[in-house]
């Protein structure tokens, strides 16, 4: 069950070192390349913010930089899919889910064109540059249009994972690449299985489930309960669409309730999914942790400690679920 | 919503004339074709109930050109990945759409008759994924300009000789995004692509120049790197010639400012804004047929009465 | 408690005459001008599908027309609020929600401009038109943006009452305008107090949650219910953001179970608002009805029945919910 | 980020010359204004650890002269209806507007100490509901220009002399957005709008030319109904002129192109692109602060040791 989960080799978890997943997101997008010509990318002036300045060297015609225009980049990245093309489109987050949101509803899921839609930075991880460049709300957006897959990979191998299924599989995909730095969670030889959690740690007395940045503060929280005997299951949800229902619904009969936590809004982002499937298949107590509001100045770290995401924030919210 | 029944389809499949056949006989050919889809698409959306007869009108010469003459693309070839691409940016005309790709032989005649019906795949605006021949679901105005980039540049990508055709309204040309995509257009040096409007000088509610001028429109283009060609866009024989010559300048976009009016050539609904999305009534709708049956090229060729 | 709700002249509310809730508007409009100089619309050429053609007339100054130009259009009524103007945006719902996102975000919520932004034939209105004019994300878009109230009233009466508090509010306000005809719901001197539930109809057996177009259906299954012996609550949610928690929470202590039904995504709207809400406070079975996929050719009346959004259809999600 | 000591906080509030002041003494005064905002704001990023310094520095010579001589808005009329409203849509320079707004006594000079520090007001992007002075949150591209446009259609619905200016970025021009405003703008004949584009021919990665050329600007601007000028954007006599001038065609937006390089003056900066949110390390730093040093107009006046 936790075959696939790395053993910190420090003890703890919040002690291992930090990679940005932009980089393992530049290499598996060039070993992509390098493997299958149908591979380009597709940025909007956002070379150097999402790292690819290597992959411009390395396949000039093959980073297509539209400018500063993010419905003209979605649309773009449609009509090359149109024409046999593989396009990642690698762009800020919340400009690539705000500017271009009917495209990507119309251009690429409604049309099943086969585009993978890559969020860079998300969530807060612009910390100071504050809520206009704070994409929190992708998730919720995204969750509602029909015919996405959306990921949210919670460290370097996950994200090298997610991007070559993403390649692997006709269809639209969006994957949010972050930017704050996150420990490696999963084992070297992880596969990402779109749609299905993995559990990192078993439990009974309550579940943590979270992805992206968040999943390795849900694993020291885990850390955190052990110490007082709180065994917590922590699932990884990569995938928030479509959900892993089962895996949800198992935790909400086996355990004593659910906590998630997430860069991202408090409503209908991954907390709002389990809990509309919670609510369906198996009522349970939940507390749903995210950014709730246009965040003050802050770090992305800032930010998530003070909104009840560092690890003792997640413990201690356990301990309500649990009435404790 | 009443719907057409199977037997009002009276469509002839006239398709293409070979490529030898003289440019007058061509030019004979597609005005008939045109006429019958003009026929064809009069009675979907009459008996279809809903429907944007204005803007159908106003873009069927272009569309039975491109179809009739100068893509290179036909049923066999509607999958191959060589083939010219057509997008049509203003989705809301997709009866004139479907109607077109019917006489090419795309899609069965019969089945225009459940445009708009219940789980029909012919809904009030084209579906790459269920209608053999669409190239991307259209319907909200500025998406089909970048797409139409996007697919160009696959096609430089490739070193492909296959060609991007795209049309948009003119009151769609409000919309940013098309100025995005011709910025990247021309920085891109897509000679491939041929942006063509459909200047009929109104859009939903009003004219243009009321609502929102796009004057001088040849400058905008031109500024935005575009070589830039004016036709009569009901004049088959400008548009076989305009568009079967493109580029213009290698190196150039080519953006094809085609003069048309909404409604053409019926006599009430022509450049009158109200035809829109009018729904014509039986007795305007036996009156536009009567004018259409009166442009037949002889009268044998009448359609029975 | 159910004291705005008005009688049903024909016995059923499924009987009583339908009413496109534009009409309301534009004479709530045009009654907000006349009283206030503030006032103005502003529109994308959709000065007709909003029926705004009397508006124009009358007050051919204060409807500006940006042409087919959403972003424009948000960044403008911004402007005009800056101004010291209190616009109200008609436009087609899709496209104003999903063209415009960032603008609404940016220019709007963040900003705190006292915009009022309608969306014009929200959900699933176009009908025969297909998805890309269907606005059935509207909902979980929106919520998910701070300092946003989101709006969603069930007939004329409503309507009209959401647009008078939004003319006397200052700050930034979605109204979604349903085309698809409604029977009246609320008696005329019915006040719309935001961010508060209205029970429509008592019982403890079951509480079916609804707004919009919905709701009048969700009153109609509750007369078929009570034929049955079963006693539902009926509670019309106009409010989507901010959620009347309170009620939520005592319907679900109160009764054995919620079934929301909505114009509108199965996820993130109010079948998710309140399921967030659910499992934070009182824990308790659900069922969730909306519109789960790019719908099929068909009417709106045909694609609420067919996801289960008929009386009967309701009715039997109420059943289910009850584990009847 | 270590962030500014308050005592870091040098900068005099220099304000505004008496609008009767002979022009000369006027482009020397805003000079020095100019010179002590630069020095300021290079303080602002390196110690808050980020910021635009090559887009700062590119527009501050703009800001200078508008809030030291053209627009009609001071710390007392901040929120007086009739003020001139100034819109700054390159948002991501909100360290060089923080610190214009400072210089004329908008903001407590004080306060730019806590520029990025937790829970400051002053965040990377201005912030109007935080920040007295600013009137937009702006910082994604392309967002300012609509929102002139609009308030430019309240002063014309209030029949009020009240002016609008926005200045963009060139880079920006390339969002759609702003092609739909400049529509807007022209059909509605909004001659109290005047937009400044800082034409400093770099964005965020690269030139304009190479990323999806803006040029012919001029052309592009007039064919989309602006009266144009162009001018240096760091030559303060000649932004005094033009901006004081303006409208220059009645019934016409005016469109600025004021020539400018991302990081002027500074030697190492100056129109490279590596500068667009680089922070100067402690050298670099002191290089720029003696280069600015450098160019005071007199010893007396020099910033001390
Ligand atoms: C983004 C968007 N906004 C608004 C509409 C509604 N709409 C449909 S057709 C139309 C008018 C289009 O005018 P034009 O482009 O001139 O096309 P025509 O019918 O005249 O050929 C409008 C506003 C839309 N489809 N998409
Ligand atoms: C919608 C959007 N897309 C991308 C960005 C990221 N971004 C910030 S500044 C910048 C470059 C801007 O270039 P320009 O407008 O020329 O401004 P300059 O700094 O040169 O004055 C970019 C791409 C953004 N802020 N907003
Ligand atoms: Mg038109
Ligand atoms: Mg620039």
């Amino acid at each position: 069950m936790t075959l696939t989960a790395k053993a910190p080799q420090t003890g703890s978890i919040a002690d291992e070192p930090r990679y940005d997943c932009r980089n393992a997101y530049v290499e598996t997008l060039a070993d992509l390349a390098r493997a299958d010509h149908r591979i380009v990318g597709v940025v909007n002036d956002s070379v150097g913010s999402s790292k690819l300045d290597a992959f411009k060297k390395a396949f000039p015609d093959r980073l297509i930089n539209v400018g500063i225009a993010e419905q003209d980049m979605v649309g773009v990245a449609a009509g090359l899919a149109n024409g046999g093309r593989i396009p990642f489109v690698s762009a800020a987050s919340c400009f690539l889910t705000a500017r271009a949101l009917e495209q990507i509803k119309a251009d690429v899921a409604y049309s099943d064109h086969n585009v993978k839609l890559c969020g860079m930075s998300p969530g807060v991880a612009y910390g100071e540059l504050g809520p206009t460049h704070h994409s929190i709300e992708d998730l919720a957006w995204l969750r509602a249009i029909d015919n996405l897959t959306v990921v949210v990979p919670a460290d370097p191998v996950e994200t090298a994972a997610a991007m070559r299924w993403a390649a692997a599989t006709e269809g639209p995909v969006f994957i949010r690449v972050s930017r704050m730095g996150v420990p490696v969670v999963y084992r070297e030889d992880h596969e990402f299985v779109p749609g299905r959690a993995v559990t990192l740690r078993d439990g009974q007395d309550v579940t943590l489930i979270s992805n992206g940045t968040v999943l390795w503060r849900a694993l020291a929280a885990a850390e955190q309960l052990a110490q007082e005997g709180i065994e917590a299951r922590v699932l990884s949800m990569p995938t928030v669409k479509p959900l892993d229902v089962e895996a949800v619904v198992a935790a909400a009969r086996e355990t004593g309730g659910i906590v998630t936590a997430e860069e991202a809004t408090r409503t209908g982002g991954l907390g709002g999914a389990v809990a509309e499937s919670v609510v369906e298949h198996h009522p349970a107590r939940m507390r749903i942790l995210g950014i709730p509001e246009f965040a003050p100045t802050g770090s992305a770290g800032f930010l998530l400690d003070r909104y009840g995401m560092s690890p003792e924030g997640i413990a201690e919210s356990a301990r309500e679920v649990l009435g404790r | 919503m009443p719907g057409l029944t199977t037997d009002e389809v009276t469509m002839p499949v006239l398709g293409r004339l070979d490529s030898s056949a003289r440019r007058e006989d061509q030019v004979a050919h597609l005005a008939e074709v045109a006429r019958q889809i003009r026929i064809q698409d009069l009675k979907l959306v009459h008996h279809g109930g809903a429907g944007h007869i204005g803007g159908d009108f106003s873009a069927i010469d272009i569309l039975t050109v491109l179809y009739g003459a100068v893509l290179d693309v036909s049923p066999a070839t509607v999958e191959h990945p060589e083939r010219d691409r057509f997008i049509l940016s203003k989705g809301h005309v997709a009866g004139a759409l479907y109607t077109t790709l019917a006489t090419f032989g795309f899609l069965p005649v019969e089945e225009l008759a459940t445009f708009l019906q219940p789980l029909s795949r012919l809904n009030g605006h084209p579906n790459r994924v269920k209608v053999p021949g669409v190239e991307a679901n259209t319907g909200p105005l500025g998406h089909g300009l970048p797409i139409a980039v996007g697919h160009a540049l696959s096609a430089k990508l490739d070193v492909s000789r296959r060609r991007t055709f795209v049309l948009t309204g003119d009151g769609e040309l409000q919309e940013g995004s098309n100025w995005e995509a011709m910025m990247a257009a021309s920085q891109h040096e897509l000679d491939s692509l041929t942006v063509i409007v459909d200047r009929n000088r109104l859009q939903q509610g009003a004219t243009t120049r009321e609502t929102n001028d796009l004057d001088p429109l040849d400058a905008k283009a031109a500024a935005f790197g575009f070589s830039v060609v004016e036709v009569n866009g009901h004049d088959h024989g400008e548009l076989l010639d305009v568009l079967s010559a493109v580029p213009f300048r290698p190196g150039k976009p080519t953006f094809v400012i085609a003069h048309t009016h909404k409604g053409h050539p019926i006599s009430f609904m022509s450049n009158n804004v109200k035809w829109h999305h009018k729904v014509p009534d039986a007795e305007q709708y036996q009156q536009a047929l009567d004018e259409l049956d009166a442009l037949a090229p002889d009268r044998d060729a009448r359609r029975p009465a």
